[in-house]
């Protein structure tokens, strides 16, 4: 098994340009911002063919006011379980076993269906993966766009048509009017996408979820999109919990990041600080193999194995299996024993999941001041 | 659009044609002289025919000429509506075929608009939450509807609620009253049908992305169905109610019988056993044509629902 | 390749059953074909079973009650109907069966040639399909009574003639389904042949769809052939099946109520346990574990 | 137009950039011989007008292109969607008949190949799809699948293939006791292995791969390049890798082929196009997908690609290009601008300036 150097080889990882919004000394000085959200200790089980499985297990999460977190993990790691458990959109199978989500202190767990009816679309939207699935086919789209409206601001038909042809001219669709009376098929995958944030926008919410907005789309558009996003949410003050697999979109928007290991939050963290200096072995690992950065043998970085099959008990630290710090350092029995807690880093704005880094056997080498903008 | 419409007209005249060409032809591959044929359904049994006479008739109506020569004389006549003359009653076939596909129609729409009225909201109630137990319930009764034959069923609902209760009138087409008890019947294996189908679109519906998004934007569980899900999830419960609407128009001839009901199927099923040869041949066509142009107004109206058809539909 | 090394000490845990697509049949599926398995003994066994010759006149017990001697009763020539109910099952069942077969192996392997090979054929024959549909069974099984004559194989080919078109139409949609498949254009890459395709990739994954949908149309069958039977149109005197018996009932209807319940209830029951076989078997085959958006997949790496 | 060939060789490794040494090896030995030649060749999809009154539309897959695969090489082939490069590859493979032009694979016609030919053919050729889950029929055990295709071409008997199948699962790392399985007791990454050893059963002499890590997470895309690559050396195939990951493209490649909305736009050796991409296109697609290459020189890329049905006239990229003149509706030859780099566009000389 090829591995990727000793403990103290880690700074291979290269700096990458962060949003020059969050330079990393001032957000680690920064007084922290009031939270929206705050979840505490959430837990979701779904049903398998296996019987009961955690989707997520035991997450905890706050996103600031105006704030951009990033929700980073591979697929099966419960990202997109968390989005919809906050909006409470989780499909009928899916049951929450425990935990608190709180918006503005409010637990919306506790909310009635019909309370929680208004807080979707006034104060908490969404964006989804394949934005052209989620535009009815039979609907035109500024009937969609202005839904919100109509049903939660009680607006005029009419009156409402209009504004989503405002919406939809503000989030750059040439000849608004015009593509307000189109169906879905006939929008490209970043228009559908553009159609869908004035539509989530339409409310003027206060949390933006972004599930994968961007995954389906073209590079080119991609970045369009992302553009966009983050305009519209800087420009309105939203906070937005965007949901990515891809470290390289997190390091140009995000200003926290949040990694997902087999549903349990492993590390978070001021996103400088997580892509140029991750803690947990994990996240490390994650950021070498996206990168696609080749190891002095020309050969790619890859993380030994594969994430545990759902419905697998498991005891310990969830990475260990994966993980070659537990071997090299002699620790691999307590971290199988073990689940080490989620602890504070340097900061308090920075925790990790690993005994490794706890007791201070990594050395974190700290990328050099001169490669951050 | 137009060019849909077009198409689908020109596939309707053409499948009619089609038809009529069957309808005329089949007849005389089956066994027996059509001249005789004639006679016997006149005479009303089997006797010893003089041969002469046969060739009388034979002449008389045009029988000793070649099939296609035949056809096209049958045809010019049916395209201004005059089918023939009954064999046995001797009555002109449009008129007894066209009152006949009226009643008929009427019965069928009676029982079908039941199964709709009834199937919908069932099928949904059973997709909301599919997988329950409400769920199961619905869905395991609905297996026992399908599996009822008309034919046993009205019996038993004459016994019961003519014979016995003497709430519904027994048989025949008085009154509206008469309707109920008929179309109670045959709108019991459309529901099942037509339930299966609800549920089945719906659940794939409310699997849709653009349901769960609909729902992000804060609209009610109630809203979304109405606004987004009734629309997508009623597109094959559409067409298969045309279906069963074509189907139920010529073929509910068992229930027509035992109710005495003076409908197509009754018409047909007389005409079979009296070798009405007239009769049968503008009944198969009535009965079939007014089926097709059912399915394409179907089709069309389909279009209209969903407008990503007609992309599909010019890639097909 | 070092990477994966470490699964070759895994111990191999897995079900390798061919049944291992179906990990459990629906509870309607095993009560559904356990009775119709039992109809088809009965009635394959009838010969030996049935308690009276089924032609057998005891014109002094004309119209008997159910009793301990006869089971159903006897009907208006006092004849027993136990034994006529076993002897009309055999002619009802087998011309469902019949036609089920002949109409299940046509359509399906029309429907999948079609959706295969495509282009003017698969339009063709799909509007073939359309108008078909539009043709009521029973009107065509009239048309051809009128042309043929009443009988047996009239009955089976009347209900074979639009019998086909469900399954063309289901294994049609089920291949054009499959054909989007990447095993598909694989084995197209590979060099295999086309029979290959159709018989090694498309039929095996088509076969659960249509079995059921075998089962769901031979309990259709199953009451048209009744159907036309109660019209006289069906299975001629002497001989006769469930739907004759029912017709020849009704006119002693009020007096022996058992007469018309007991060969409706035996058409019921069939049709019943096949369409519950049918349904649970449809069940079974699309019991995935149900889709949560991507949630969690199917199974991972095993851990190294 | 023969894009590469009269360029007469390969240029030498930039120095700045540090070369994945394991490859050199094979960067000397990948010799001129052209192994997989298209030339011309043009693929229109008809979207509509099946029967009388359907006005026909077309879709402008692949327009008029021309490109070479030289034996031992890894060519890249980049675009986004639309842009024709999974069409390319069928094309290549013949899964799909091109209209016109010429394509040959170590000198064999493949358009003309009857069956017996194409059949020979399939040995030499194979592919390797984005999505394992379906690439592999799931009522088959995944040796039947391997050993299918051995069993079509008469290799072997029935024994003989059992243990070539058990070679060809040790060769992608996985044991034999995978056999026995069935797709849905794998997961996505041990289905992708499966895939490749099927495709390697015929002893192919060259490998399509069509976006074959996209639907992989990232810890086990890397494992499946790392793969390819060993595969690559120790077989010495020769692969067309089409990615729209310009990462893994430039991880993988020796030479990489642009293409935007049905023709290519730009062809070079890696290093050439990472390092000095000269059609607007490829430095806007390398701007979007790596910004750390870019940084903010570049700015976004205005609109989206227009439809495929109705490509702009002259070059397809003008309408969303910073740099367009009048001149670009007409169309923009392949020319040979440096050694080793081959672009369509009249101004390449001002975009080279402003990278």
């Amino acid at each position: 098994m090829s591995l990727s150097g000793s403990p103290a080889d880690r700074a291979s990882v290269p700096p990458v340009a962060t949003s020059a919004t969050s330079p990393i000394a001032a957000l680690d000085a920064a007084p922290a911002r009031e939270p929206l959200i705050e979840i505490r200790n959430l837990r979701v089980q779904l049903p398998t063919r296996d019987g009961l499985v955690s989707a997520i297990d035991g997450i905890d999460l706050t996103i600031g006011r105006g704030e951009i977190v990033a929700l980073v993990g591979e697929s099966g790691s419960g990202k997109s379980m968390t989005a919809l458990s906050i909006a409470r959109l989780l499909p009928p199978a899916a049951k929450v076993v425990s935990g608190t989500i709180l918006l503005d202190g409010v637990d919306l767990l506790k909310l009635t269906d019909r309370e929680m009816d208004r807080v979707r679309g006034s104060r908490i939207a969404m964006l989804f993966q394949q934005p052209k699935a989620t535009l009815d086919p039979t609907s035109r789209v500024g009937e969609q766009v202005g839904e919100t409206l109509r049903f939660q601001r009680h607006v005029g038909r009419r009156q409402a048509w209009a504004r989503s042809v405002e919406l939809l001219a503000d989030v750059g669709i040439p000849e608004a009017d015009r593509r307000a009376r189109a169906y879905a098929h006939q929008l490209s995958g970043g228009m559908a996408q553009r159609v869908m944030t004035a539509a989530a926008i339409s409310g003027e919410p206060e949390l933006l979820i972004a599930d994968e907005p961007t995954t389906a789309l073209d590079v080119t558009v991609q970045a369009q999109i992302l553009r966009l996003l983050t305009t519209k949410v800087r420009d309105h003050g939203l906070s937005m919990l965007l949901i990515t697999h891809d470290l390289g979109i997190v390091s140009t928007i995000a200003d926290r990041v949040v990694v997902l290991y087999a549903g349990k939050v492993v590390e978070d963290g001021p996103t400088a600080r997580i892509i140029n200096e991750p803690n947990h072995p994990y996240t490390e690992a994650l950021m070498r193999s996206s990168l696609l950065i080749p190891l002095a043998d020309g050969r790619l970085y890859a993380i030994p194995g594969g994430t545990p099959p759902p419905g697998e008990e498991l005891v310990g630290c969830r990475f260990r299996a994966r993980c070659h710090y537990a071997d090299e350092l002699g620790i691999a029995d307590r971290c199988a024993a073990v689940e080490p807690g989620l602890h504070a880093c340097e900061s308090d704005a920075h925790h990790c999941r690993c005994w490794a880094v706890e007791d201070g056997l990594i050395q974190v080498q700290p990328a050099s001041a001169g490669s951050l903008p | 659009m137009a060019r849909f419409i077009v198409r689908r007209t020109i596939f309707l005249l053409a499948t009619l044609f089609a038809v009529s060409v069957l309808a005329f032809v089949m007849p005389y591959f089956g066994e027996g002289d059509p001249a005789r044929m004639i006679l016997r359904a006149r005479m009303g049994g089997e006797l010893a025919l003089d041969p002469a006479v046969v060739e009388a008739v034979r002449r008389q109506f045009g029988l000793d000429q070649p099939i296609p020569i035949q056809y096209l004389r049958w045809l010019e006549a049916a395209v201004t509506g005059d089918f023939g003359q009954s064999f046995t009653n001797r009555q002109p076939v449009g008129g007894i075929v066209l009152r006949a596909l009226g009643v008929s129609f009427l019965l069928a729409l009676a029982a079908l608009v039941l199964a709709t009225i009834i199937a919908v909201p069932l099928g949904i109630l059973a997709a909301l939450r599919s997988g329950g137990r409400r769920d199961s319930v619905i869905v395991t009764l609905t297996q026992g509807l399908v599996a009822l034959p008309e034919y046993w069923l009205a019996p038993l609902g004459m016994l019961v609620f003519a014979l016995w209760l003497g709430w519904l009138p027994a048989a025949g087409w008085t009154s509206p009253i008469s309707v109920i008890l008929p179309a109670s019947v045959l709108c019991l294996r459309p529901l099942a049908y037509l339930l299966g189908v609800t549920r089945a679109s719906m659940i794939t519906v409310l699997e849709s992305p653009y349901i769960t998004a609909a729902r992000s934007r804060g609209l009610s569980q109630f809203l979304t169905l109405r606004r987004h899900g009734l629309k997508n999830a009623m597109v094959p419960v559409m067409t298969l109610f045309s279906i069963w609407l074509a189907g139920t128009l010529g073929g509910s001839v068992v229930i027509e019988v035992i109710f005495n009901i003076p409908g197509l199927g009754r018409v047909m099923y007389e005409a079979v056993v009296n070798a009405d040869m007239p009769v049968v041949q503008a009944g198969v066509l009535a009965t079939v044509g007014l089926a097709i142009v059912i399915n394409t107004l179907t089709d069309i109206g389909y279009a209209a629902l969903n407008p990503a058809i007609l992309v599909g539909e010019s890639n097909g | 390749m070092a990477e994966v090394g470490g699964a070759m000490a895994r111990p191999l845990v897995s079900s390798l059953s061919v049944g291992a697509r179906i990990r459990r049949f629906h509870w309607a599926f095993i009560v559904g074909g356990t009775f119709f398995v039992l109809v088809c003994v009965l009635l394959v066994l009838t010969p030996w079973i049935a308690p009276y010759d089924p032609a057998d006149q005891d014109l002094l017990n004309r119209l008997a009650a159910p009793s301990g001697e006869h089971l159903f009763g006897t009907d208006h020539l006092g004849r027993d109907i136990f034994s006529r109910i076993l002897q009309g099952g055999r002619f009802s069942v087998s011309i469902a069966a019949i036609a089920v077969l002949i109409t299940g192996v046509t359509g399906t392997l029309l429907g999948a040639i079609s959706a295969r090979v495509g282009g003017i054929l698969d339009d063709l024959l799909m509007r073939l399909v359309d108008a078909l549909l539009a043709f009521p069974e029973v009107l065509i099984a009239l048309f051809l009574v009128f042309v043929l004559g009443p009988g047996y194989g009239t009955l089976i080919v009347a209900l074979s003639i639009s019998g086909w078109t469900p399954f063309a139409r289901l294994t049609r949609a089920v291949t054009l389904e499959i054909n989007t498949r990447g095993y598909i254009e694989a084995a197209e890459a590979l060099g295999c042949s086309r029979m290959f395709i159709i018989f090694r990739h498309v039929l095996p994954n088509a076969i659960g769809p249509v079995l059921a949908q075998g089962f769901l149309r031979f309990g259709h069958q199953l009451i048209t052939v009744g159907d036309l039977s109660y019209l006289g149109l069906g299975v001629q005197r002497p001989e006769s099946d469930w739907g004759a018996m029912l017709a020849e009932a009704q006119l002693y209807m009020i007096r022996a109520p058992w007469l018309v319940i007991v060969p409706g209830f035996a058409i019921f029951l069939t049709a019943l346990s096949v369409t519950l076989a049918g349904h649970g078997l449809r069940q079974s085959l699309g019991r995935r574990p149900p889709r949560l958006l991507g949630a969690i997949p199917a199974k991972d790496e095993p851990a190294t | 137009m023969p894009a590469d060939a009269a360029v007469p060789s390969a240029s030498p490794p930039l120095p700045t950039v540090p070369a994945p040494t394991v490859r050199a090896r094979h960067a000397s030995v990948a010799a001129e011989r052209p192994l997989v030649v298209v030339e011309g060749v043009t693929k229109h999809f008809p979207v509509s007008g099946g029967g009388f009154l359907g006005k026909s539309e077309v879709v402008h897959a692949i327009d008029d292109v021309s490109l070479t695969v030289r034996e031992g090489e890894v060519l890249g082939l980049v675009g986004e969607t639309g842009s024709g490069k999974s069409t390319l590859a069928r094309l290549i493979l013949r899964l799909i008949r091109a209209d016109t032009g010429r394509i040959t694979f170590d000198g064999q016609d493949v358009l003309g190949a009857d069956n017996r030919q194409l059949k020979g053919l399939r040995r030499q050729m194979q592919i390797i799809f984005q999505d394992p889950f379906s690439a592999l029929d799931p009522s088959m055990r995944l040796g039947q699948s391997i050993e299918a295709p051995l069993a079509q071409h008469g290799i072997g008997d029935r024994a003989s293939r059992q243990v070539k199948v058990d070679e060809l699962l040790g060769q992608v790392g996985l044991d034999p006791s995978y056999a026995v399985r069935y797709p849905s007791e794998c997961s996505g990454g041990q289905l992708h292995r499966v895939v490749i050893a099927r495709a390697l059963s015929l002893g192919p002499r060259f490998l399509a791969c069509d976006e074959p890590t996209s639907s992989l997470d990232a810890s086990i895309r890397a494992q499946i390049l790392n793969l390819l690559i060993d595969l690559r050396d120790e077989l010495g195939l020769t692969l067309l890798m089409i990615s729209h990951d310009l990462r893994v493209v430039r991880h993988i490649s020796d030479r990489v082929a642009v293409m935007y909305l049905g023709r290519i736009v730009e062809i070079g050796t890696r290093d050439e196009i990472f390092e000095r991409p000269l059609h607007p296109y490829t430095q806007k697609l390398i701007a979007a997908s790596m910004p750390e290459r870019a940084g903010d020189r570049h700015s976004l890329v205005q609109g989206e690609p227009p439809s495929p049905i109705n490509p702009p006239s002259g070059c397809r990229f003008r309408e969303r290009c910073p740099l367009a003149i009048e001149a670009c509706k007409e169309l923009p030859p392949l020319e040979v601008v440096r050694p080793g780099h081959t672009v369509a566009c009249i101004r390449w000389q001002d975009a080279a300036a402003t990278w």
